[in-house]
């Protein structure tokens, strides 16, 4: 095994290691909390450390003897997978943190549990980041599912498990219907899984077929949020804030739209997606969903479900810009991954705040709240121009490679597309600004700061300044993910 | 026709099973079920031993020094043997079940325990609401 | 010594045959149960070896007192009833462990070694089905184990009990007839018993309408063992009444022999061409394959008691099973072979953490079983694993199985019955996922006390539930053998 | 039910208390002659278990079933049930012990073969006898009991 190998695995097992060491440690809270930040970094920089010798081309891979004839476990670091590593452990990190200051200041219980299955879930994104094979991918899909859904039903209320029987209803049966089948069916007709620069199916499979197949991938994936499979993302809300942090912005909706987007590069292959025409009823589906999630989102009163809805429709621009199959769509997709999870874990994080505070909910009850908290309400504005995509933040480069994906594939509707849900995310999140700025407090509340706890308001501005951040050091970004896409390094 | 007339024993045998099969199907007593289900095993008893036959043939017993008699086929009737004796073991085990089903039930009318048994079912689960 | 080791296939039958009166004798139920676990164990034992000696493609013969065949019988394995040798007498062996107190109220006071006597010959009956190559041999093995089974499940604690063990005597013993009619046109055709001649003059012999009516009674005959939709009846009464730990035995064991007859006849004996070009008997198997799944899935989810659920399960997994072989490729006979096994392993657990749910609650009615997850948690994490292998999720028996079986379907172009197979599984995620639900997020109705099982319940419970996990991650014991014993009696089904 | 009165009818019938005792001793000689003659003629183990049986059980129709079990407790019964089963298969084990396969009897003896044949026959024949006998025997214990109690 050589160093780069041995570093994957250490990437893979440290989270693991993790989860176990919070369960041992679960009667000293604190001992617990600092162990899952210390696992977290080491985490993170092992992660880090793979960027080097990926960006010079290596692909470091490692791959366990067959656990079933013809199908191993097998695992190998690309570009795509390293983005997404990266932001899956380095906003574990963060969220940690945040987790530690909600819950504590929340009381919860059963913190161990809740910390544990963190864990286990981070294991599973970087499981999905690195996978090298489809049923890997598949397997480490299947358990983030499952180590999230004691997350969900946290609470242990009726409502919890109610939404934790919409959630693993939704996810489960999507996968083992569609995505299983899906990656069967490839199995049979490619006769390898094996994630292949260039793609695998080409020659294999017939145009209308294809187009099926891609649709059982998309919609197998559950975790993308394409409508009608949207349900079990709002309704996982009632989870604790640090969790939908988890859901929407770090682990697995990410993982959802990764998956998608590597299945594209790697499995179909972007010259056989773009040459088929095939890819049209995806293309149509992430749209309606884009627009119809945004629409949606206006209507909401309630801060966490329109923010969620939000969700949902960005979700579908990493999708859209898949199922465009240009390079440029393919690169603004990739980047979306990093600037969505960035805007939308602050978005989160002042959400939870805000509850933990001043124990609101609704966008309608949030009057004047800027005021008694400016930087928790500073980063909220930030973020949310990340996602509308206005520069000099992070948002702003992956917009302008997925509108211009649009323009190189030809299909002027779905620049439409990605402009009108532009103006419909300033509409559902700018009030929401406007209100806490500008409005006066509702009688009977005291001015006066009332910021949240700092192990809150930490990760949150951090988060919101790497959305500023980001947006000057995306070249890097852009030169990682070149090669995969077809495009040459550095601009 | 001289086919059907030559086959006789295949008729019989057919009409055995069906009786058989009809009343272990059809009748509620157990008694009756078990009954058919005798009949039904005799039938194939028949079936057998018919199909052992052959024409002119005596009990396979070897004579010595004789080699011009012709023989029955004794397999079929060694089997028979066997699956007599399962049916025996059957038909008792099957009485057997009867009698406590009897003891236990106070009767052995199949649409009875059934009616029984839905009582018992009604009573626990309302009473488990109640 | 090594010479003695010629003998392993008849003791493999005797030891089990010999155990089962010596229980009569022995009596003290203290010693029998001990007495068999270490036959179920030598079972095991002996079986792993013949699986060891066959493994390579030889076939094994031992000739009863030296007669060779047509005139004697003649035991003869491969590697396919090696593969289900080591099914049965390995969840004997698991199963006994759990042995003694299972049917206290059925049998008088100190006349427990009776249950021990009637178990050895099920498991006897189950074994020599399997081992023998004489199809008459069969039919006797078979209404021994039927027999002894009929006893063992009138041994449940209600009086339904016996109303189950009756049904299920008339329509095992129709179904045993029905074999045996099969059996007798097939010696009419042929003049034989023995199965090797009979398959070589079967192959040869003009496809006449006898052969055809012997096919059928055959089929029918096995499908009622096999419990096949929709001849399934006598199956959720038998297994929901009977003692928790028959309905284990007889769930991981009984319908597996039955479907290895299934294959035996139709691949081995009647082969290829005759019942799948001539007779297209996939023609109406498959179709109840996956009625089955379907109906079995669906009737499961509205039972309200848990063994009954299982029961109900089981009938739509012997659909899995029975769609392998109506695939009539390779690919789908192995992938049944692979279900067999899993399945024994993951339903063995399941019936297993009954029989533990029963130990504390006296039943395995659903509404008792609130809160159960707190009160005996060790049990019920061996119930989630079962759950979840019945559902196929990945890292468990049940998705390699369903792995195979899907692919094999999709190599024969059936991408609906693919399909078909993927939905059905998630009506098994509704119900494990109820019985999750009751178990985890219900309040109890009596205290949350925790309270596990004794060992010797809880120990056999989580060897299955490991087993099941186990043989999910490292699955190329099961795949390979059972793929050698598929392309093995394909070859000979040809 | 009314099955004591019968009873009483029977044991009081004075001509079937004659030709009961006087036919069942013949009966039970008849079995043992069907049983050992089995080795040369139609015959065996058998049929003459179930006649040594029919011949206990006239028996017991005519005198009683607690007649029938003083003679021959239940626990006779059962234990010949097994051990019927383990002579028969005894005799396998043994001639397999003996360098034969199961059930060779020709091993039972290495000088003559043939004479090992007739020993392994006659103890084979004598185990299935002896079960066949008292399973009869038990079917009818098991079902004359139950409307005792």
């Amino acid at each position: 095994m050589d160093a780069e190998a041995t570093i994957v695995s250490t990437a893979l097992i440290l989270p693991l290691f993790g989860a176990l060491g919070v369960v041992a440690l679960g009667r000293w809270p604190n001992l617990r909390d600092s162990w899952t930040i210390a696992i977290g970094l080491a985490t993170f920089g092992s992660v880090a450390r793979l960027v080097g010798p990926v960006m010079e081309g290596a692909r470091p891979a490692l791959v366990q003897p067959d656990w079933m004839p013809g199908l191993g476990l097998g695992f190998e670091v690309e570009p795509l997978g390293l983005l997404f590593g990266l932001v899956a452990s380095g906003l574990w990190v963060l969220t940690s943190l945040y987790g530690f200051g909600y819950m504590r200041g929340h009381g919860e219980k059963n913190q161990t549990r809740f910390f544990a299955c963190f864990a286990l879930a981070i294991a599973a994104a970087l499981g999905i980041a690195f996978s090298g094979d489809l049923i890997t991918l598949f397997l480490f899909y299947e358990l983030l599912t499952f180590s999230t859904y004691p997350l969900v039903t946290h609470a242990g209320t009726e409502q919890a498990v109610r939404a934790g029987r919409l959630y693993l209803g939704i996810l489960v049966s999507t996968s083992v219907l569609f995505l299983l089948f899906a990656v069967l069916w490839t199995s049979v007709i490619a006769e390898t899984l094996h994630f292949t620069p260039g793609g695998i199916l080409e020659g294999q499979i017939e145009g209308k077929q294809a187009g099926l197949l891609l649709m059982f991938f998309a919609y197998g994936i559950g975790k993308a949020a394409l409508m009608p499979f949207h349900r079990w993302l709002p309704a996982a809300m009632v989870a604790p804030t640090p969790v939908s942090a988890l859901l929407h912005a770090v682990a697995v909706v990410k993982a959802g739209v990764f998956s998608v987007l590597k299945i594209a590069i790697y499995i179909f292959g972007i010259d056989f997606l773009a040459s088929g025409g095939f890819s049209n009823v995806l293309m149509i589906v992430a749209a309606i969903t884009i627009l119809a999630a945004s629409i949606h989102a206006l209507s909401l009163d309630n801060l966490k479900a329109r923010l969620a809805y939000s969700t949902i429709s960005q979700l579908s621009y990493i999708v859209l810009g898949a199922a465009l199959a240009t390079s440029a769509s393919m690169m603004g997709a990739g980047l979306h991954i990093l600037m969505h999870a960035l805007g939308k874990i602050t978005l989160f994080f002042v959400a939870g705040a805000i509850y933990v505070v001043a124990h609101k909910t609704e966008v309608s009850q949030l009057d004047g709240l800027g005021r008694r908290m400016p930087f928790t309400f500073g980063a909220f504005c930030v973020a949310s121009f990340s996602i509308i995509g206005l520069p000099p933040l992070g948002g702003a480069w992956s917009k302008w490679f997925l509108i211009q994906g649009a323009f190189d594939a030809g299909e002027p509707w779905m620049v439409v597309v990605f402009m009108a849900s532009s103006l419909l995310s300033i509409g559902y999140l700018m009030p929401i600004v406007a209100r806490g700025f500008f409005r006066p407090l509702p009688d009977g509340e005291e001015e006066g700061l009332d910021e949240a706890p700092l192990l809150m308001l930490l990760p949150l501005c951090t988060t919101a300044l790497a959305c500023f951040v980001i947006f000057f050091y995306a070249n890097d970004v852009y030169r990682l993910l070149a090669p995969i896409v077809g495009l040459d390094g550095g601009s | 026709m001289m086919q059907l007339v030559a086959h006789w024993n295949y008729f019989a045998v057919i009409i055995l099973m069906m009786v058989g099969l009809y009343i272990a199907i059809s009748r509620g007593n157990l008694v009756k079920k078990v009954m058919g289900m005798n009949i039904f095993q005799t039938s194939v008893i028949l079936l057998y031993v018919s199909m052992g036959k052959v024409s002119g043939g005596t009990a396979p017993i070897l004579i010595e020094g004789r080699d011009d008699i012709i023989y029955s086929n004794p397999v079929p009737h060694v089997l028979m043997l066997t699956a007599i004796v399962v049916g025996v073991a059957s038909t008792a085990l099957g009485l057997a079940l009867v009698v406590r089903i009897r003891e236990s039930y106070g009767t052995v009318e199949e649409d009875e325990i059934v009616a029984l048994d839905r009582a018992e079912d009604e009573r626990e689960f309302s009473g488990e609401a109640g | 010594m090594n010479d003695f080791s010629v003998h392993l296939p008849i003791l493999q039958v005797v030891i089990p045959l010999l155990a089962a009166p010596f229980c009569f004798i022995l009596r003290k139920e203290a010693v029998v149960s001990v007495f068999t676990v270490l036959v179920g164990f030598a079972c095991f034992a002996i079986s792993m070896d013949l699986l060891a000696q066959v493994i390579d493609g030889d076939v094994l013969v031992y000739e009863l007192g030296d007669w060779a065949r047509p005139w004697g019988i003649e035991y003869r394995i491969d590697i396919l009833n090696a593969l289900l040798l080591v099914v049965v007498s390995s969840m004997a062996a698991v199963v006994f462990i759990a042995g003694p107190g299972q049917a206290r109220r059925a049998i008088p006071e100190g006349r427990g070694y009776l249950f021990y006597s009637a178990a050895l010959l099920t498991l006897t009956g189950l074994l020599g089905v399997t081992i023998t190559g004489d199809v008459f041999n069969v039919f006797v093995f078979l209404e021994i184990s039927s027999l002894s089974s009929y006893i063992l499940i009138a041994l449940g604690r209600s009086r339904r009990a016996l109303m189950a063990a009756f049904s299920y005597l008339i329509m095992g013993t129709i179904g045993a007839t029905f074999l045996l009619i099969g059996i007798g046109l097939m010696y009419q055709m042929t003049g034989t018993l023995n199965m090797v001649d009979m398959t070589e003059r079967l192959r040869d012999a003009e496809q006449t309408r006898t052969i055809f009516v012997a096919l059928a009674f055959v089929v029918v005959g096995i499908s009622v063992k096999l419990a096949v939709f929709p001849l399934h009846q006598w199956l959720p009464n038998a297994y929901s009444f009977s003692p928790p730990l028959v309905s284990a035995f007889l769930a991981s064991t009984a319908t597996k022999v039955a479907y290895y007859l299934l294959i035996r006849f139709c691949l081995g004996l009647f082969g290829l061409t005759l019942v799948f070009e001539v007779v297209e008997i996939d023609v109406l198997l498959l179709p109840l394959s996956v009625m089955a799944m379907f109906v079995g899935s669906i009737a499961a989810i509205y039972q309200r008691d848990f063994k009954r659920l299982l029961a109900y399960s089981s009938i739509a997994q012997v659909g899995y099973m029975t769609l392998g072989l109506s695939l009539a490729s390779e690919a789908g006979v192995a992938a049944g072979l692979i279900h067999v096994f899993n399945h024994a392993l993951m339903k063995g657990a399941l019936f297993l953490v009954a029989a533990c749910v029963t130990w504390r609650m006296g039943g395995t009615r659903l509404d008792a079983m609130k809160g159960l997850g707190r009160r005996m948690p060790v049990t019920m994490a061996a119930m989630v694993v079962g759950g979840l292998a019945l559902v196929g999720v990945p890292g468990t028996v049940g998705f390699v199985s369903k792995w195979a079986l899907v692919s094999a379907a999709l190599e024969k172009d059936a991408y609906l019955l693919g399909f078909l197979v993927m939905a059905s599984s998630l009506l098994a995620l509704v119900y494990v996922w109820k019985l999750v639900e009751i178990v985890y997020f219900q309040e109890p109705e009596t205290g949350i006390e925790r309270r596990e099982p004794p060992l010797r319940l809880l120990v056999p419970t989580w060897i299955l539930a490991g087993a099941s996990i186990y043989f999910g991650v490292f699955s190329d014991f099961a795949v390979d053998v059972a793929s050698r014993a598929a392309a093995q009696i394909f070859a000979a089904g040809m | 039910m009314s099955g004591t009165p019968l009873k009483m009818r029977v044991r009081e019938t004075v001509i079937l208390r004659v030709v009961g005792k006087s036919v069942v001793p013949f009966i039970l000689l008849f079995a043992l002659y069907v049983q050992f003659h089995g080795d040369y003629g139609p015959g065996g183990g058998f049929q003459a278990g179930v006649i040594f049986a029919a011949g206990l059980i006239l028996h017991g129709l005519i005198f009683g079933l607690d007649d029938l079990e003083r003679a021959i407790p239940p626990i006779v019964i059962e234990v010949g049930i097994a051990l019927g089963t383990l002579i028969y298969g005894g005799v396998g084990v043994v001639s397999m012990l003996m360098g034969g396969a199961f059930l060779d009897y020709g091993a039972l003896n290495h000088h003559d073969p043939v004479h090992g044949q007739h020993l392994g026959i006659f103890l084979v024949e004598a185990g299935v006898g002896i079960t066949v006998a008292s399973v009869m025997l038990a079917i009818f214990y098991a079902f004359a009991g139950r409307s005792r109690d």
